[in-house]
């Protein structure tokens, strides 16, 4: 698969239908992949690189590159389509200057889980017949793959591309995904046991914005939370409210525009589960305003952004699941 | 508020009323004479979808024990369909505080026009008593703001 | 040597928490280790670090500075210094050691930092060798020993024990607290396991890593590489290399008001933040390349320009395990040593 | 325990005035109606109205000045618009003094001195200034070059007309960008001025003022045979500790608030071009 990316991205360069390429680039061990642009048909050859690890959502970076001189070619997974057709919904990126190249998706692993299992020293990780086999320092260990798979490939809700130019591989169906199973679980708790869970995860926070400045669909100029004049600019939680309120607002901002993408837990330094609150605004719209996938097309208006006349109150709130 | 031993818990409610109903409604009960609690403090908005859910955030944050909006009913909007949008914002953000175990009480829209004085007033009643039960907002404060 | 036998830290930490507040580095529930208030049963984790360092203990990520009451037009200014309680943190790693002493170069200089001093004082640290260094550990880059860590007293393992050793009055004072419970020991199978450690060691990936092409008198050369733009370009700005790191001490002042009165606090800052440098009239650092290169430039260069040749770096390796697009500190230290 | 420099003291807002339209002099003193800290001149002190916020401003009273400070402040940004807003009595936070000085006992010392400034410039150098003027035998001669936008942005220009221009052996150039009614003064821009005036150059510069006047003046300098060592100018970054730790106001591995805000210009040019 990276082979034929890197020749077909060689030729495009080479045919001028586009003048960069932006994808992933090796690092130091296995798993320290960066998203990068490509100049040059050297440089693809040197670094370009597509495996189990390279699971970074490079759309964000659309917003920018896409404003440059020339075109760029991008490789999208499944996933990645969704976040570009919100951004091209919101007209973030110019779709002009951008040749999509569709490529397939997950699962993608995540090296912290592998560490977590308390396997360090990593030098190599190869999967053999979905059993990985990680050289390390201190020997070689094996794990199941699928123990390791990104919490956000592991509940994978399409494999088919929204958007593309081209495919390389098969393109995918939209997938019966399970990923909603945690949200009902915490729903079914009672609200002290849910103000308990968040609680022990929202205080682990530590406000770095990862998750804030890695979704894509957070592309304001200005965040509310880093202007002064808004009154709640912070940069550091004083109080478990400001963790409470930064999370609520990060995601109610991206509600009806969130295509769950899975890219905050993803990046979140302190694990906490940051895609089920997207998750419970997502479930929650389409139980009360009808199914509705963000990113799926770039014509239907945005759940928030619209109305019927017989909406449900505010009071279903009240009336429904576990107090 | 300050919480007393020997007194009775008295919350402090904030009430966003828009402008052009509510707001009139909040008049209407004062010129009839309707009593309703004096915890209520209402904060008037040109329209019930001009608050954000960072100003209920806010509210809590500043001491409130319970956030109450209300707008125009569903139809009657000055602006043709602020209220119905409105509306899908706040039943998304109670939905969620409600999942972040903050008590689904201390939240509610209520649709009140300009000649529901009287609605008014037993609204306010109604949801002063039930945050009451309650009792002080502890899972949405902030403890910095806490009186000594 | 003294030492106690690892199925009795327990009792060890029990004895310790019963005269001072004891941190510990503890399991949490998703894998990952981070330091906690010691209480019963809490066992003491495998992992080789924390994710948040161990500054926290002394830079805390937000503190209250000074309290103000404003009444007409006067102010009240209310300083809420107290003097603060002796606490030990046990089990920190050789490169967070380093760090304090980083940090100290920067509060403990004039003028004093009285909040980070007084924590200072009444903290012990207790260090502990590291025997199995995991591949984005490159302390050794900065001369430290993963297997002789500095700190008030020292911990080592040999996997059925652990020897402890005092490096200072503080250390000796804290070892003699629990010396009841210490026992006499034979180091031979420790020593041992040092050596093995110390192999381990020289054979790490990041093993060879240099800092000879950095340094106070490197500061043109480096700031004026044509590579920050391609090393800064997928930075997403956020903050987490700067808050996981050990060293980084940049913060910021803020004010709060609180209905009835304003509390000023510090907390961390990152230069990675756009408004780092925003002031009034514009920002001397616009784009993102800026405040990029600020971040290892100070580390690389201009740390060590004012501090006598000494990193701001202890190569722990968290910005390596956490950043969220794998940029780190080795990738531009391999960069930038290529001319 | 010992007081720690986060920690501010009171001051008093005693006197405003409003030099031009959108800059204040402000005099503070302590509670008591003593001076808050004795300072040297260049520099700088943090000014703050707590919830509003806090920023380094330089001290624009001479040292010699026994019984108060004063500050003149450009209103531009949400702290100095509420400074701006205040009236006579108001409480303010103050700390410091913070940075280095201008060498006034040492290099500056029996020197011919030429200050240039450029609008709100003036004022870390007018401390220097009556300084200077009190202890006039310590200096050579004096010759200040001043310009605004319009008579009416020129900063303490009444103490210009009554103090400086009258004081014997000091030279005072004034020039306005455009032409005005009631100015018969020099027209024209700074750097465009020091040429025309053609100043000898044996004397030592300090200069302030916007960053494009100090360039073209510094090149107009360099021209008549000025050499960087003979040039002092004063800087300012953003700044939230004003003790070289909080890390933003650096360039380079020199803090603004610690290692500066003087600084001369060969030592700038061993800096990177960051502020």
């Amino acid at each position: 698969m990276q082979e034929a990316m890197i020749n077909r991205a060689k030729q495009l360069l080479a045919d001028g239908t586009v003048n960069r390429v932006i994808g992933w680039k090796r690092g130091e061990f296995a798993y320290d992949i960066t998203p990068a642009v490509f100049q040059s048909a050297e440089e693809l050859d040197a670094d370009f690189v597509f495996d189990d690890f390279t699971s970074a959502n490079v759309s964000k970076y659309l917003v920018k590159e896409s404003k440059k001189e020339g075109k760029i070619l991008a490789f999208l997974k499944p996933c990645d389509t969704y976040s570009f057709n919100q951004l091209t919904k919101e007209h973030r990126v110019v779709r002009e200057n951008v040749y999509i190249i569709g490529i397939p998706g997950g699962p993608k692993l995540d090296a912290e889980k592998i560490k977590a299992k308390g396997i360090t020293g990593i030098l190599g990780v190869k999967n053999e017949n979905y059993t990985l086999k990680i050289d390390t320092i201190y020997g070689e260990e094996t794990m199941p793959f699928y123990e390791a798979v990104l919490d956000k490939c592991a509940s994978c809700k399409s494999k088919k591309h929204v958007v593309f130019d081209e495919l390389i591989g098969e393109d995918g169906d939209v997938l019966e995904s399970n990923r909603f199973e945690m949200v009902e679980k915490l729903e079914n708790m009672t609200a002290q046991e849910r103000y308990d869970f968040w609680r022990d995860q929202f205080s682990k926070c530590i406000r770095c914005n990862a998750c804030r400045n890695v979704c894509p669909a957070c592309t304001c100029e200005k965040c509310v939370f880093d202007n002064p004049n808004s009154g709640v600019e912070n940069k550091a939680p004083a109080d478990s409210f400001e963790e409470n309120m930064f999370h609520i607002i990060r995601a109610f901002h991206v509600a009806g525009r969130c295509t769950d993408c899975g890219e905050c837990s993803r990046v979140c330094p302190q694990n906490i589960p940051l895609h089920l609150l997207n998750r419970k605004f997502i479930k929650d719209i389409n139980s009360l305003y009808g199914e509705y996938q963000a990113g799926e097309d770039t014509t239907s208006r945005a759940p928030l952004n619209d109305y019927k006349q017989d909406d449900c109150e505010a009071s279903i709130v009240h009336e429904r699941g576990v107090e | 508020m300050q919480v007393n031993e020997n007194k009775e818990f008295q919350p402090l409610i904030v009430a966003f009323c828009c402008n052009w109903c509510s707001y009139a409604g909040a008049d209407l009960s004062g010129t009839n004479r309707l009593n309703y609690p004096s915890n209520v403090k209402i904060i008037r908005v040109p329209c019930s979808c001009r608050v954000n859910p960072m100003f209920i955030l806010r509210a809590f944050q500043k001491g409130a024990d319970g956030v109450i909006l209300c707008g125009c009913h569903p139809g009657d909007c000055h602006y043709t369909s602020g209220n119905y949008f409105t509306r899908r914002r706040m039943t998304l953000l109670f939905s969620m505080l409600d999942f972040l175990g903050i008590e689904r009480d201390r939240t509610r829209v209520e649709w009140v026009s300009a000649a529901e004085g009287a609605k008014f007033a037993a609204t306010m009643n109604e949801f002063t008593e039930a945050v009451k039960k309650l009792g002080p907002n502890r899972r949405l404060e902030d403890l910095r703001c806490r009186k000594q | 040597m003294l030492k106690i036998s690892i199925d009795k830290l327990d009792a060890l930490f029990e004895a310790i928490s019963a005269e001072q507040t004891l941190y510990i580095p503890a399991d949490r529930e998703d894998g990952a280790a981070e330091y906690k208030k010691y209480k019963s049963g809490m066992k003491l984790s495998n992992a080789l670090n924390t994710v948040r360092s161990a500054k926290d203990f002394f830079f805390p990520q937000t503190e209250n500075l000074v309290d103000f009451k404003m009444e007409g037009k006067n102010i009240e200014v209310i300083d809420i210094r107290k003097e603060s309680e002796d606490f030990v943190i046990f089990g920190v790693r050789a490169c967070d050691a380093r760090s304090f002493t980083i940090l100290d170069k920067v509060f403990l200089c004039e003028p004093v930092d009285s909040y980070y001093k007084t924590r200072r004082e009444h903290g012990t640290v207790v260090t502990m060798a590291c025997t199995r260094p995991a591949e984005t550990c490159f302390c050794g880059t900065f001369g430290i020993d993963a297997a002789a860590p500095e700190g008030d007293a020292a911990c080592y393992s040999d996997g059925e024990s652990i020897f402890f050793e005092a490096h200072n009055e503080k250390g000796q004072k804290f070892i003699d607290s629990i010396s009841s419970l210490l026992e006499d020991g034979d180091t031979s199978k420790l020593d041992e396991t040092r050596e093995k450690t110390r192999a381990i060691l020289k054979k790490l990936p990041l093993a060879n890593l240099s800092t000879d092409a950095f340094g106070g008198d490197k500061l043109m050369e480096h700031f004026n590489s044509d590579k920050w733009g391609e090393l800064s370009e997928s930075c997403l700005g956020c903050g987490t290399c700067t808050f996981v790191c050990p060293t980084c001490q940049c913060y910021d002042i803020k004010d709060f008001n609180t209905g009835h009165g304003i509390k000023r606090f510090r907390c961390w800052d990152s230069c990675m933040y756009s408004d780092f440098t925003k002031m009034a009239h514009g920002n001397p650092r616009l784009t993102q390349l800026e405040r990029f290169r600020q971040r290892f430039m100070h580390k690389l260069v201009y740390f060590p320009s004012n501090n006598n040749g000494e990193f701001g770096c202890v190569g722990c390796g968290r910005c390596l395990s956490k950043c969220p697009i794998s940029m780190n500190i080795v990738k531009v230290m391999k960069a930038l040593e290529v001319k | 325990m010992n007081k720690d420099t986060l920690i501010p003291y009171i001051g008093v807002v005693t006197d405003i005035r409003q030099d031009t339209p959108d800059v204040k002099t402000f005099r503070v003193v302590s509670p008591e109606g003593d001076k808050v800290f004795e300072h040297m001149p260049g520099q700088c002190a943090m000014l703050s109205i707590p919830g509003v916020g806090e920023g380094m401003f330089s001290i624009t009273s001479s040292p010699t000045n026994k019984e108060f400070m004063e500050f003149s402040i450009k209103k531009c940004g949400c702290l100095t618009t509420w400074l701006h807003a205040m009236d006579v009595g108001q409480q303010i936070t103050i700390r410091g003094p913070y940075g280095n000085h201008f060498p006034v006992e040492t290099e500056l010392k029996g020197k011919d001195l030429l200050f240039i400034a450029g609008g709100i410039g003036l004022a870390p150098l007018r401390s220097v200034i009556n300084y200077v003027r009190d202890k006039r035998a310590d200096y050579g001669s004096v010759q200040i070059v001043y310009g605004s936008r319009s008579k009416d942005d020129l900063v303490d220009y009444k103490e210009i007309i009554d103090e400086w221009l009258t004081d014997e052996g000091i030279e005072v150039n004034l020039t306005i960008d455009n032409p005005q009614e009631g100015w018969d003064g020099h027209v024209g821009f700074v750097p465009n001025y020091v040429k025309e005036l053609n100043p000898s150059i044996n004397k030592t510069v300090l200069i302030c003022g916007p960053p494009i006047m100090i360039k073209f003046t510094l090149a107009g300098l360099k021209e008549l045979g000025f050499t960087d060592t003979q040039v002092y100018t004063t800087m300012e970054l953003k700044m939230k500790c004003a003790v070289g730790k909080c890390g933003r106001c650096n360039i380079g591995d020199k803090y603004v608030c610690k290692d500066g805000p003087v600084f001369r210009f060969d030592q700038l040019g061993e800096l990177p071009d960051e502020y």
